[in-house]
């Protein structure tokens, strides 16, 4: 099964053409990917790796049945360039672009909500379920098959543990990638309610940071809903407050979203919380 | 980007919230027909002014001009005080606190209020807070303000209303993650006048903003040079220099260095990036910070192990780094980039407990 | 069973200190309606025939588990009473109020499906399931208990023909006035597919009028989609165009929306339509 | 409210949308220092001004004043002229047809284009009109407009898509239910210019708009006394006044008067309403439409129809009615209802069949 892409995903480009769109184009070709099109503006007709491009998402989503769109252009094109791809039908979009205006993010998120679409990111790295697709920019590499689900709000540092977990023996059904911004898409209660919905996946990593609640609500949320053993990383345990540590998400602002407060949440639900990254894979075998 | 007191207060006026007479000046020359008796405040965007002594009172222009010539010489956070805001004295009844933020685990606007103004409004308990919330789909509705205004307890309901609608439309307008008013004075004749500003605009939305001008306010300026050049550089309390790339991944090796006793002085985040060009600028700002040593923590995928390791031998054949350095790396192109390194001099470790133990061990002799 | 309003019904009433909030309220709970609340901002704390008045339909709501409002306030103030509404949890909102401005109706009606809440009218008179709750303004007397489901645009007009559908011995379960506007909350098709699953309605009744196309499209889902017997009756078939007929969705605008068209479409779905409005019953005798 | 053409382009105009150079006169003595060759357009919110000869050429002032004068006099669907726009005139190369409105069925705003503008939209084949639905919650987005301006295949694309932002944002600042252009005329010199204005405000968001001021048009002045007393009032081409109560109901009683060959030449509908003073007024406006036979069709609820017999009977009592009344009356105290008009001469009938027939009888003699 998987969540969220599998081998039903149908992936269209947004911004195909750029220099990230290219190379991440074929970086998901050799994974497996099935990437049926491209959207650049004004580039209709032009092919990335053979992959069609297109103008229009309408017309691309029309020709190629495209279900899923990853959203590589500039950020103040993204609010466009995501309501054109629901307007058009597509039901899942992975945005990768960051530095998008708050307050684009914020409508869009409710817009996805009410069409029903589902949304990941922005300023993520995407979503990959090995063996089936990858939608996003992480290095191919790192990932096995397996039965672990990831859900993480960083980038490299995921890269980081899933490698670890996949040199461990520990494969993934799904590895999702929240992003790094104060509102996101998704947060870790969807991702985990849809992880303990499927069938694929045995037990939960989460990879959190400091800023905001959401790895406290998520703790609230494995208390009563999620029965499969769950195993965390929060990192910015030494972050000082009011400063933002690269994301504009991870910032300790006005004494809340410290590491401290959601490592012992964690653990009151009763998640393993490691204290290195590479030790996960260790508190997996102990716990499974 | 924060806002200057004053710089909200021109924002307050042209939305029609009441603001005290007074201007700005950047020199006690300029303090001329002011009104009087006056209060002058030193514009920093730091908190804590009060506490710190730099807002004063007067009742004569001579002694305003004695206490700006004092205040202008002053420094908050090591942020030197350039502008003063000279404003009248206003008698005051009640203090009301409103303000404007997101709420990002509901994901909507957040309207807060206080008829206990003037104090932090984390020092006030949440339960005597008024909140509502605002979903971004509709925007806010008569109803919202209405149920604020109503527990805030002020005969002037019809005032606090434009004031709060006011409030939203510079929240909207200028794509701001804060607008507060606090306190927003009730004077001894009825009257409500917004004693300060906050805003904080998002500073990604800052294109659609040209009228906004960042102040020079006198930041670190190796910060500065970093933000110019779109690198995540912060400053901390240590001595260890860390680069890694991605937040996530600087962060954890932060946290693994304290594990084992470090500190550091510096988070440098490379992000996603496969120009040695600029790397060498990291490494270059790096090297302004004067760390004792530099801890670099790599996991290469976009950002490749090979590509960073040139960086640095660049950097250290064309004008040298003083300290030692910890290099820790993995990933795509590990192997060459180990290569390159050790001709330069640095050994690579595979660990990142090893590199932080060896970097804590420099940084201590 | 019946549809939108039922014995679980509790009602809460905006505008319930007006001339029309009153007299509505003793009416509606003389039909045995459970109208708990009400709201007039400025008037909480005071009682309309021992009903609680309210400032704040949150506040309304916490207090006495209304579900459904019924919306009576001046037209440049519903948009405001709506939202507030549909924040504090109704889940059902019929709106009498006419002249909302265009602009505002259509917001709100796609913000109540963003919050899946059921927004009846505006500009209408209500719902009615007999035996079990009003929540509108149609006199109580027309209705009776029984199996027929009568969904209309019009006003007086369904007063009219539901009072000889009773005479003739023709209950109802529920009587849905969608209201007289361009945009309304619910339209034919989803008060269709509402009284198709409904297991207490035998037989539906359309009351449609010109201007729009929601009956052509109400007879396209009837084709597919409706296996109980359909009966209607199209106010307007004498109007000439371009003029509006009272109601503001009342026109035959460009051509379209005219009662012939609407007539055909239905005819050739099915549906069994009267010349005169008391021809329904006699219809329903000869076709059930 | 529609506005006239000049309004529009007054709107246009604020809106950074190009029209022709011109002014608006209600005489031909104001006709001086015109553009030459001009366009003399009748001020008239009704259609088909074109083809009634109500907008003419002039190449010189004289011609013009002459051309005036000769407008001035004349009437459109009983409407008449009050006011003419004389623009320059504009050599074109192209046509194109744009506008903004709104679609009932799918609850969208609908943007609507065609390159074969100058023509009524009516008379295009569907397939020819590029159509674009923005869902009102999120607002129009630049690919709505690139998609339209895509189409169009015009090299000014840059222009059109700032007419077309323009045109939406009059749309919504204005509560209208249409803003149209047709045409956009594409000059020789490859100059845009909105050469016509349609645009239809919402009646029920006037009071947001106090800056719209209707033109006085000279409409029928018993339909501008029925909306000045919030009475739906419709005049038609029959003989027979029909008041009922609700729209619905006066619809369905104009129908059953054409199933017995009788011809409304009034609808009106009474509304919801249980004052005797509305009913009379009601009638005193019928009156002034001087129908050969009045049909009151009634369904009593909160218009009680006693209520309505009171005033019935008032105005017969006070100032008389001429014209036989066929009554038809059901519905909460019809009893009530009918002892008083038969007091008052008129016999009320159960049945709308009777009513609608005896009507046409008395219609016909």
């Amino acid at each position: 099964m998987a969540i969220i892409v599998d081998e039903k995903t149908r992936v269209l480009i947004q911004g195909i053409t750029g220099h990230q769109g290219t190379f991440h184009t074929k970086e998901m070709l050799r994974f497996g990917t099935k990437v049926v099109a491209g959207v650049t503006p004004g580039k209709g007709g032009a092919e990335v790796h053979g992959v069609p491009v297109f103008n229009e998402v309408k017309e691309a989503v029309d020709e190629t049945g495209a279900n899923t769109s990853l959203v590589l252009v500039p950020a103040r094109f993204a609010k466009d360039a995501i309501i054109e791809a629901i307007d058009a039908g597509i039901r899942t979009i992975v945005v990768i672009t960051e530095h998008i205006p708050f307050h684009d993010t914020i409508e869009i998120v409710h817009y996805a909500r009410y069409k029903k679409v589902t949304m990941v990111g922005p300023n993520c790295p995407g979503v990959a379920s090995p063996g089936k697709a990858k939608v996003g920019i992480f290095p191919n590499h790192i990932f096995r098959e397996g039965n672990i689900g990831v859900a993480s709000r960083s980038g490299t540092l995921t890269y980081e543990i899933v490698d670890s977990l996949s040199r461990e023996g520990f494969g993934q059904s799904t590895c999702v990638g929240l992003g790094g911004d104060p509102v996101t898409g998704l947060n870790f209660v969807e991702v985990l309610e849809m992880f303990e919905r499927d069938e694929e996946t045995r037990a939960i990593v989460m990879v959190g940071e400091i800023g905001g609640v959401a790895e406290e609500e998520a703790a609230e949320y494995i208390k009563d809903h999620i029965s499969k053993p769950v195993f965390a990383f929060i990192a910015g345990r030494t972050a000082p407050p009011e400063k933002r540590m690269g994301h504009a998400g991870a910032i300790i602002s006005r004494g809340r979203g410290t590491a401290k407060s959601k490592i012992e949440a964690l653990r009151k639900a009763g998640v393993a919380v490691a204290e290195f990254p590479d030790e996960i894979a260790k508190l997996i075998k102990e716990n499974t | 980007m924060k806002l200057l007191e004053y710089q909200g207060k021109h924002l307050f006026e042209r939305y029609g919230i009441p603001i005290p007479r007074g201007r700005v000046v950047d020199s006690e020359e300029e303090i001329k027909d002011i009104p009087l008796p006056c209060v002058i405040k030193a514009q920093v965007t730091v908190g804590g002014r009060g506490k710190a002594g730099l807002i004063k009172e007067a009742r004569s222009e001579e002694e305003a001009r004695r206490v700006a010539t004092d205040l202008l010489g002053k420094r908050l956070k090591d942020i030197p005080v350039r502008k003063l805001l000279v404003e009248e004295k206003v008698e005051i009844d009640k203090e009301i606190y409103l303000s404007f933020s997101i709420d990002t685990s509901k994901r909507a606007y957040l309207l807060m209020a206080n008829s206990l103004g003037g104090v932090d409004i984390e020092s006030i308990p949440d339960e005597k807070i008024v909140k509502e919330w605002i979903n971004p789909l509709i925007g806010l509705q008569p109803f919202n303000v209405r149920r604020v205004v109503e527990r805030l307890n002020v005969a002037q309901r019809k005032e606090i209303y434009d004031i709060i609608s006011g409030m939203y439309r510079i929240f909207k307008d200028y794509d701001c993650e804060l607008v507060e008013i606090n306190p927003l004075a009730l004077t001894r004749e009825g009257k409500l006048i917004a004693l300060d500003s906050k805003i904080i605009v998002n500073d990604d939305a800052l294109f659609r903003h040209p009228d906004l001008v960042e102040e020079d306010e006198g930041i670190d300026p190796i910060e500065r040079e970093a933000k110019q050049k779109g690198i995540a550089f912060v400053r901390l309390d240590g001595n260890i220099g860390v680069i890694a790339n991605g937040a996530g991944l600087t962060m954890a090796t932060l946290d693994a260095l304290k594990n084992y006793g470090g500190d550091a002085g510096v988070f440098l985040d490379l992000g996603g990036t496969d120009d040695v060009e600029k790397v060498k600028q990291a490494f270059q700002l790096m090297k302004k910070a004067k760390p004792k040593v530099i801890l670099l923590n790599l996991f290469g995928g976009i950002t490749k192990c090979d590509t960073v390791a040139k960086g640095v031998e660049l950097v250290i054949s064309e004008e040298g780094i003083e300290c030692p350095i910890v290099a820790r790396i993995k990933g795509v192109n590990e192997e060459e980039a180990r290569e390159i390194l050790k001709n330069a001099g640095i050994e690579a470790v595979e660990n990142l407990h090893e590199a932080a133990r060896l970097a804590t061990e420099f940084a201590k002799r």
